[in-house]
């Protein structure tokens, strides 16, 4: 198979196995092995896409928009480049485990409707894979939303009054900020280069003048309301009512990152880092992403709920990726792109860790969690692991993406963000640590002794918590090869 | 007889098809024959789509009864005529073909001969309309169709759509008096009513329309700067914006889409405001031209606030509306805000954005209508509440108003994003900033509009869990409604055929091009 | 001038009075008046149908109607300020069209040079198929030349306006003809109370 | 001793001549002042006449209802079928021209106004009848 | 006072207009509508007339001078457009009988406080 | 009264046959007199139009002596419409007088008055005269009495009198 | 001739107009409505006839080649007013009748009273 | 003297329309109407000779007529409320070779 027309099955396997799951509603163990075979499948041929991703293959499938005199035409097209098949890699790859993990949480949960989740989750994916594959900007925003319209089933699973507002308020918000600013930063820059394709040094440059280039740029980050920049980040802690899985995979991996890869690509392929660097459109950004990662760290710090506590700290991880798209050197792009990787590998462990909290202890909250370190020792070494490689200490993957980061601000000469980032990582220390400090050196309460669900949580929960663990601390060994995989984008 | 005569055969086929329907009598009889002379005229304007699309000129032009152009009175066709031609006849056909199975629940089957006769007729009128290149030929057709629409709406099964048929019977009449009063004048400076003689000599100078030795306090002033055609002008544009339903002339057009008939509302809803779109087109473009239109009238400081206007009030009351009907019908207004907006940029991208809005909203909203049609041979209710869990009783209908509704709201591979593209595009063209978000946000308030009707169909449950079995309109029903939001999401990919279209016809009213 | 303010008398007169009966008693005298008029305007053509339409067809139309509605108007007329308004901004802006127009019965008006002409004298002149002599489309077989331009020059536009006329009459059976849907909903007795709620 | 024997029989005297005079009408368009539509109207009158004096049942029997359809359909269809020979015989639509060598437009405009006559007399009578029998209930 | 011709026909159209959008009486609506119509008519009727013009009827050569002949297009025009008018107003009228059927009312406030209620 | 109950004669073909005659030729006249073209071509039209309003008029049935008056009149009205015309410009005067006086001199009365012709046309001839002279105005035609309203005194004299009531008789006859 | 035949014309039509206005004032001079229909009558009678009669000596007089077909025409109008005029007030006057629209008798009725309704006396009827 | 008889047909016309608008009742109404339209064929008349175009007579002779149905169904408004009834219960005689309707 050649390299486009894997790219173009990486993009239908999933929704072809959406189609199966539909399919097989009435047989949940067939159901469940088309999910696990896709997964795997899809994490194959991303994997095989690697290989030819200096050839950067790409694919025009139909052309949506025709051109007309000054503007080329507009195709539904895919391509592969470094930064979008590195979020492929961990999308794909992701899914598998979380897969796994949803068997096990779904089934021992009794959740209604496991059909439509499945199948939701599989168009998701979908939908990510097309994001990362996008060759044009209307590709990617096709699949921004279509990726929007289906998580929308799975935040609302539960079909509660509660679970309906915070549907309401995640549909409002990123359907809103993609439609008013995406769609219309996408026609901007439409209008302004005739093109929407992202190409190597970006399309901007020499049609905007640097105050254009900010109020663009700007529309782009607050058109792309993924990426839960302040003051557009409510629909975050909103969707952690959807079912565990769901937070893990989406709010802390695919969704989220579309939003911030979505940035980063925009900032790399279309501005090009040379225009924003030079012209300095950008700063305002730099400032903005600093104030959303302080005040979400320390807003995290107020939360008690866990799964809303790591919800705050996802905004705080994601504005380091914009920070360092707006930095605009190509250490801190190529550490945004990295902290991709590193920060989903971390926060999805987290949030499985939260699920077999649930799960095993049907406990919620950070202050019920005393003593359940020796309950759930698995669980909460995970736990510790992962949060370590947050908030970037080595021997996790985190480091490296942190250090490339505050490496660009030295770059740039931006002193106070490097402090920034210091005082963040403080707080991340802050926040996630009491949580394993709790669970290990306290004791439990009393009165719990009798309550039930006092193990771990099942197999199938419990193993994929512990790879994704191993899994940030092998990344830490794997730095340099996403370094030099990543570099090539930067290249004109 | 050869394809010289297809304009004229366009129009008179539905026409004397009518009379030939009230004969037919029986219900079956009459609904086949209305079928097949609908199928024909569908024929007929793609043909002609064709051939027009294909020739040097762009333009066929037929002389009835072989008296020439200002004398008698003349079928002018262009691009974008036989485009709207196209939807018109198409919708007026998948429509038809349902008409039987969806009046038995509406109409007593003693009277469809009737029905159907009135439905041709305004068939008939709305063609004639399109086709014609005589002004007061347009008024002529523009009342067969207004009040076949009339009747056509009163057959609704609630009371309120006599009310509603009413209502519409008068403003619509107001609207085609001030249409009338608009004719007269212009009529009066120029002498004539052919509305290419119009437009040329609308720019001649007074001494050389009046008689020699006239006297005239002015003679070199053009006959375009007298108050005269300045009056003519506002009530022309104010009669069709009555008739169009622009925003706040609207009144009418919610209470008549709610209450008629589905087929009526299916019908209706995808053409009787696009062709009054298309008439004003001809008048401001055609007729006064551009200059006269937005550079002495300045139309457009009018058009645009009230397009917006349509767009942003219309869409908000839509959100609050509890009948699908009403949702799509207050849509409908909103729609039209789109298509009154790409006129009013008065650039070729802006009308080409018109017109592709035409040609995709006509498609959209008559699939939608017609799932909502399909409803009705289900159940009674059609309000949000009524709906609830209907996405699992009637998977394949409430799938296809997902697909209308998406083509609503724009989102990308569905046509309704095509032609918001290109609106936007063409605001951001000339710079309209503030319009380009506007519109989005619209867009958004269609979101709403639009998901609440989703989630009451697929996230809420229904009050009574009796009817949880599967069971989805009839199948020739369900083929129809996608046919036509099938439509919309081949247009949304394949563009070329309505893009590339209104593209040349846009240069052409621009007086760019051909 | 007199027949014009008799004209507007009546009119008002109308609008004035609640006896609706009266209203189209007056109403068929405003279309024999203005019939009238247009006698005076040379248009004896468009004055027999006026007072065929006006004063016939519609007058017993109304009665027919009156005869199954009430004959008063209910509540008592009032200025009606909005309306006013939109009246008085239509009436100015006719006016302001007016400024500019050719005298009343002004000969060198536009509207009498250009198409008009070849009408009276019947001379357009076939376009395609076979001739007739040169200076006489109608070989002196058409006196009345509205009947010409009626039924031939611009013969189209009657064609659409019998089909006017045939959308009306297949309307008004569609509406009234046979047993009506809402007959059951609407007993003799009081309609408004018991229709009430049948509305789905 | 019948009621209202004075208008039963002014109306039968007149009724012949009103529906004459309708078909004078009709026939004298081109000459002068009417023409198909004004005597549909009179010869609707006529029969209006009839029905105000003699009662919607008599008047039902003289005109009944299918008939009454078939003239509203066949008036249009006369029209439209001189306008379609028009195309038949090589021309235009509405061409009369092809009707007869030298007074095809004479023809023509006969026999269109003769249709737009039948229509409209069948029209107003059909609307009459109907609401008068509406009126009934 | 070329023009005082065309304003007394305005303000006529101008008490038709007012009787349609002001009246709550469904059939005072119609009458107004019919005024309003009228009045439309008798602009074109006027600006068809021509002074010292008689009616478009060919008259006997006999009459000696050739003769001065009204606009006869105007007329056409308008007896189409009276044509339509009545339409409008039987298919009004019919409706009108329905609606009185249907809600025992033709004062449209009454019957728009009906559907609201119910 | 019984006799006028009995089923008009209208039914006999014989009767029938001659009052079709009768309105077909006055009908071909009034089309003459009107038309007064005599163009092969509108003389076709003039017939076909009189034999259509014929066949209608039959399908009507209105063809009859009350249809057809003149048939059964003959000559004799001819000397009564002069007589009811010097009535009328005597009666108009009269009343025209009354209305231009001062204080307008009039008194009304309701009479009734006795109709002696046997027929329907004959009272209807009788009552329709009243009628036409202004000043007295027939109300009701019931049992064979007219109720009139008269405006004066004077005028519902005369009528009291009977020399109309008698004029009339004679002119109608046996009818 | 022709001059005298105009005279006679004119002399007609003043006369006609003349009772058509008294006519007309007798429409508002009389008290009710039973005594107004004599008043029209007068306008339908020898107004109308009179104006007629006039028009035709008009036509006698203008037309010396051609009056046939006007005169006729004439005549047909004036026999169609004479024929319905009575037949239309007759059924007016029945239906107020038949209504219980009591007609005002009595001999004398003071002008400046005319309007009060109060003045119908009691009939026999 | 064709425009005296002119003044003195208008003269009663508003005459005429004067008592319409006064009523005060509906007969008063009628009748004044009735006059009116009878007016309005004089009217016409006169005017045709006005305009030495004597065509006019056919059109008010068409005046007349409709003025004549016009007031028959004002009279049968007036006293029936409705078109339906006939003026008189005629027995119809039948044709025996007349199939039944
Ligand atoms: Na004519
Ligand atoms: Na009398």
């Amino acid at each position: 198979m050649s390299p486009e027309c894997l790219i173009v099955a990486a993009v239908l396997l999933p929704l072809i196995s959406a189609a199966l799951v539909v399919a097989c509603h009435q047989r949940p163990n067939l159901r469940e092995t088309v999910t696990l075979v896709s997964g795997g499948l899809l994490l194959a041929i991303v994997g095989r896409l690697t290989g030819s991703v200096d050839a950067r293959p790409a694919i025009n499938l139909v052309d949506v928009i025709p051109g007309s005199i000054d503007q080329a035409a507009i195709a539904i097209g895919f391509h592969a480049e470094p930064l979008g098949l590195l979020f492929a890699l961990v999308a794909s790859g992701l899914w598998i485990a979380t897969s796994v993990y949803s068997i096990g949480y779904m089934r021992s949960h009794g959740e209604q409707h496991q059909t439509r989740f499945f199948c939701c989750f599989a168009v998701a994916i979908g939908a990510v894979m097309g994001i990362a594959f996008a060759r044009n900007l209307l590709t990617l925003f096709l699949f921004y939303e279509v990726l929007t319209l289906s998580t929308y089933p799975l935040v609302t699973h539960h079909g509660s009054e509660a679970a309906k507002r915070a549907g309401r308020t995640y549909l409002g918000i990123l359907m809103g900020t993609s439609i008013v600013g995406l769609l219309l930063a996408i026609l901007w820059t439409w209008q302004l280069a005739g093109t929407l394709e992202f190409k190597a040094g970006g399309i901007l440059d020499g049609h905007v003048d640097p105050l254009t280039a900010g109020l663009l740029l700007a529309l782009f980050a607050f058109g792309t309301g993924k990426a839960a920049l302040m003051p557009l980040h409510r629909w975050l802690p909103a969707a952690m009512v959807a079912p565990t899985p769901v937070s893990a995979l989406l709010h802390a991996v695919a969704v989220v990152k579309a939003g911030v890869f979505t940035i980063l690509k925009v900032g790399v392929y279309i501005f090009g880092i040379d225009l924003l660097g030079r012209g300095g459109s950008s700063v305002w950004l730099m400032y903005v992403a600093a104030a959303t990662l302080l005040s979400a760290s320390l807003v995290a710090l107020t939360r008690d709920n866990l799964k809303e506590r790591l919800a705050y700290s996802t905004i705080s991880q994601l504005a380091y990726i914009v920070l360092g798209m707006s930095l605009a050197t190509k250490s801190s792009v190529i550490g945004g792109g990295m902290h991709i990787v590193m920060h989903a590998c971390g926060k999805i462990t987290l949030f499985f860790c939260a699920g077999a909290i649930l799960v095993g202890a049907h406990k919620t909250r950070v202050s019920q969690l005393d003593g359940l370190g020796r309950k759930m020792p698995w669980t909460f070494a995970a736990f510790t692991i992962a949060a370590l490689s947050v908030i970037g200490l080595p021997p996790m993957g985190g480091c490296w993406s942190k250090w490339l980061l505050a490496l660009g601000t030295v770059e740039m000469g931006q002193w106070p963000l490097l402090a920034v980032l210091m005082i963040s990582s403080l707080l991340n220390v802050a926040y996630l640590m009491p949580i394993p400090l709790r669970a290990f050196f306290r004791e439990p309460p009393e009165t719990d002794d009798e309550s039930p669900g006092t193990g771990e949580a099942p197999l199938a929960c419990v193993i994929p918590l512990c790879l994704t663990a191993a899994g940030c601390v092998v990344l830490f060994f794997c730095a340099d090869p996403i370094y030099q995989f990543l570099s090539s984008i930067t290249w004109k | 007889m050869n394809l010289e005569q297809l304009p004229i055969l366009q129009v008179i086929l539905p026409l004397l098809a009518a009379p030939c329907c009230l004969l037919l009598r029986r219900s079956r009889l009459a609904w086949g024959f209305a079928v097949l002379v609908s199928c024909s005229s569908l024929l007929i304007a793609a043909t002609q789509l064709h051939i027009i699309h294909h020739s040097a000129s762009g333009s066929i032009s037929y002389e009835i009864g072989g008296w020439a152009a200002p004398w008698g009175i003349e079928y002018r066709l262009d691009r974008l005529g036989g485009l709207v031609l196209l939807v018109l006849t198409a919708i007026a056909a998948v429509t038809l073909s349902v008409a039987r199975r969806l009046l038995q629940e509406e109409v007593p089957e003693e009277r469809h001969h009737l029905f159907f006769a009135t439905f041709l007729l305004c068939l008939a009128g709305l063609s004639g309309i399109v086709s014609t290149g005589d002004l007061f030929n347009v008024f002529v057709f523009l009342e067969i169709a207004s009040l076949s629409s009339y009747v056509l709406i009163s057959m609704g099964r609630s009371r309120r759509a006599l009310v509603a048929a009413f209502q519409y019977l008068v403003m619509g009449t107001i609207g085609s008096t001030f249409i009338l009063i608009g004719i007269g004048l212009a009529y009066m400076m120029t002498g004539t009513l052919n509305m290419a003689d119009l437009a040329q000599r609308l720019t001649m100078t007074l001494d050389s329309v009046y008689a020699e030795g006239a006297s005239i306090e002015n003679p070199a002033l053009p006959v375009n700067q007298t108050r005269t055609i300045l009056a003519a002008f506002a009530f022309l544009t104010v009669g069709l914006a009555l008739k169009l339903a622009l925003f706040p002339l609207h009144a009418w057009l919610p209470n008549a889409y709610a209450t008629a008939p589905t087929v009526v509302s299916t019908f209706l809803a995808g053409t009787s405001t696009k062709v009054a779109y298309y008439v004003l087109l001809r008048v401001t473009f055609t007729i006064f031209g551009l200059a006269f239109t937005f550079g002495q009238v300045g139309l457009q400081f009018l058009l645009t606030p009230l397009a917006i206007m349509a767009i942003l009030v219309a869409s908000t009351i839509a959100i609050y509306q509890g009948d699908i009907r009403r949702i799509l019908a207050y849509s409908s207004v909103a729609q039209i805000g789109y298509l009154v907006l790409g006129l009013s940029f008065a650039t070729q991208a802006g009308l080409t954005a018109g017109i592709v809005h035409l040609f995709n909203h006509a498609l959209m909203k008559s699939g939608l209508f017609l799932v909502v049609g399909c409803i009705a041979t289900r159940q009674a209710g059609l309000t949000l509440e009524s709906i609830r869990g209907l996405g699992r009783r009637m998977p394949l209908t409430m799938a296809a108003f997902v697909v209308g509704g998406l083509g609503l709201i724009g989102v990308p591979l569905t046509s309704g994003f095509i032609s918001k593209w290109l609106l936007v595009s063409a605001a951001l063209e000339s710079g309209r900033w503030l319009v380009a978000v506007l519109v989005v946000t619209g867009s958004l308030l269609a979101v709403v509009y639009v998901w609440r009707v989703v989630e009451a169909a697929y996230f809420l449950e229904p009050d009574d869990k009796t009817t949880s079995e599967p069971h989805d309109a009839p199948a020739g029903l369900l083929a129809a409604a996608w046919v036509l939001l099938g439509a919309t999401l081949v247009f949304g990919i394949y563009t070329d055929l309505p893009v590339g279209v209104a593209r040349e016809a846009a240069a052409s009213l621009m007086g760019v091009g051909s | 001038m007199i027949l014009l303010s008799l004209l507007v008398a009546t009119a008002v007169a109308i609008i004035l009075l609640r006896d609706l009966f009266a209203a189209v008693m007056l109403s068929g005298i405003f279309s024999l008046l203005s019939a009238g008029l247009f006698v005076v305007m040379d248009a004896v053509d468009v004055a027999f149908t006026e007072a065929a339409v006006g004063a016939g067809i519609a007058t017993v139309l109304m009665l027919g109607t009156l005869t199954q509605t009430s004959t008063r108007e209910r509540p008592a007329p009032r200025l009606d300020w909005s309306a006013l308004v939109v009246v008085v901004l239509t009436g100015t802006a006719l006016v302001i069209g007016t400024l500019d127009m050719p005298a009343y019965g002004d000969p060198t008006a536009p509207i009498h040079q250009h198409v008009a002409p070849a009408y009276i004298a019947q001379n357009v002149g076939k376009q395609s198929g076979r001739s007739e002599t040169d200076d006489d489309d109608f070989q002196g077989h058409v006196p009345n030349m509205v009947t010409a331009i009626l039924a031939s020059y611009r013969g189209y536009d009657t064609l659409g306006e019998l089909a006017v006329i045939f959308t009306a009459g297949v309307g008004v059976m569609l509406l009234l003809s046979g047993l009506p849907p809402t007959a059951g909903d609407t007993p003799e007795t009081n309609p408004a109370e018991s229709e009430a709620g049948v509305d789905a | 001793m019948k009621k209202h024997s004075i208008l039963r029989v002014v109306a039968k005297i007149l009724i012949p001549f009103v529906l004459l005079f309708a078909l004078y009408v009709q026939f004298h368009g081109d000459f002068g002042p009417g023409g198909g539509f004004q005597a549909g109207v009179i010869f609707a009158a006529g029969i209006i006449l009839y029905t105000l004096v003699f009662g919607l049942d008599t008047a039902r029997e003289v005109c009944p209802k299918r008939v009454l359809e078939c003239l509203v359909a066949g008036g249009l269809l006369l029209y439209g079928l001189v306008g379609t020979l028009g195309i038949l015989l090589g021309d235009r639509f509405l061409d009369y021209s092809v009707l007869a060598d030298h007074s095809g437009q004479h023809i023509g405009i006969l026999l269109v106004e003769l249709g737009v006559g039948v229509t409209v007399a069948a029209v107003v009578v059909s609307i009459f009848f109907v609401f008068v029998d509406r009126g009934r209930h | 006072m070329g023009l005082f011709n065309y304003w007394t026909v305005i303000v006529l159209m101008m008490v038709g207009f007012y009787t349609v959008i002001a009246r709550n009486n469904l059939i005072k609506t119609m009458i107004g509508l019919g005024i309003f119509q009228v009045s439309v008519f008798m602009l074109y009727i006027s600006m068809g007339k021509i002074a010292d013009g008689t009616a478009p009827i060919r008259v006997q050569p006999s009459a000696g001078h050739e003769a001065i002949y009204s606009n006869p297009l105007p007329h056409v025009l308008i007896l189409t457009a009276i044509v339509v008018g009545v339409a409008t107003t039987a298919l009004g009228l019919a409706l009108i009988i329905r609606i009185r059927e249907a809600y025992g009312s033709i004062e449209e406030d009454e019957i728009l406080e009906m559907d609201r209620n119910s | 009264m019984s006799h006028a109950t009995r089923p008009l004669p209208e039914n006999q073909p014989r009767g029938s046959r001659r009052h079709v005659a009768l309105l077909s030729a006055t009908l071909a006249a009034a089309w003459t007199l009107w038309s007064w073209h005599f163009e092969s071509l509108l003389l076709v039209f003039g017939a076909l139009s009189c034999l259509a309003v014929v066949l209608l008029a039959w399908r009507m049935r209105i063809i009859d002596d009350e249809g057809g008056p003149l048939l059964r009149l003959g000559l004799r009205p001819f000397s009564y419409i002069p007589w009811l015309l010097w009535q009328i410009v005597r009666s108009n005067i009269d009343v025209a007088r009354r209305i231009l006086s001062p204080g307008v001199p009039i008194s009304p009365k309701l009479i009734e008055v006795p109709a002696s012709q046997r027929t329907d046309l004959g009272k209807v001839i009788y009552a329709n005269s009243i009628t036409l002279t202004p000043g007295t105005i027939s109300i009701r035609i019931r049992d064979g009495m007219i109720l009139v309203h008269a405006l004066s005194e004077e005028a519902a004299d005369e009528l009291l009198q009977g020399e109309m009531d008698r004029r009339v008789r004679d002119c109608v006859g046996g009818a | 001739m022709s001059d005298v035949l105009l005279i006679v014309s004119g002399v007609l039509i003043l006369c006609g107009g003349f009772f058509l206005i008294t006519g007309g004032i007798g429409l508002h001079r009389l008290p009710d409505f039973y005594s107004r229909t004599h008043a029209g009558g007068l306008t339908d009678t020898l107004g109308a006839g009179l104006t007629l009669l006039g028009l035709i000596f008009q036509a006698l007089a203008d037309r010396p080649g051609d009056w046939g077909l006007v005169v006729v025409k004439l005549i047909l109008i004036l026999v169609f007013l004479f024929f319905t005029s009575p037949g239309s007030g007759y059924a007016l006057v029945r239906a107020a009748f038949t209504q219980g629209h009591k007609p005002r008798l009595g001999t004398q009725i003071p002008e400046d009273r005319l309007w009060d309704g109060e003045l119908v006396r009691e009939n026999k009827i | 003297m064709l425009i005296v008889s002119l003044f003195a047909i208008v003269a009663t016309m508003l005459l005429a329309l004067a008592r319409a608008l006064l009523g005060p009742t509906v007969f008063d109404r009628i009748l004044a109407a009735n006059t009116f339209s009878t007016k309005t064929v004089l009217l016409i008349a006169v005017l045709g000779f006005i305009t030495n175009r004597p065509d006019f007579l056919d059109l008010a002779l068409a005046y007349a007529l409709i003025n004549f149905v016009g007031a028959v169904a004002v009279l049968k408004f007036v006293r029936y409320g409705n078109f339906a009834q006939a003026e008189i219960e005629l027995e119809i005689p039948r044709d025996p070779h007349e199939a039944p309707a």
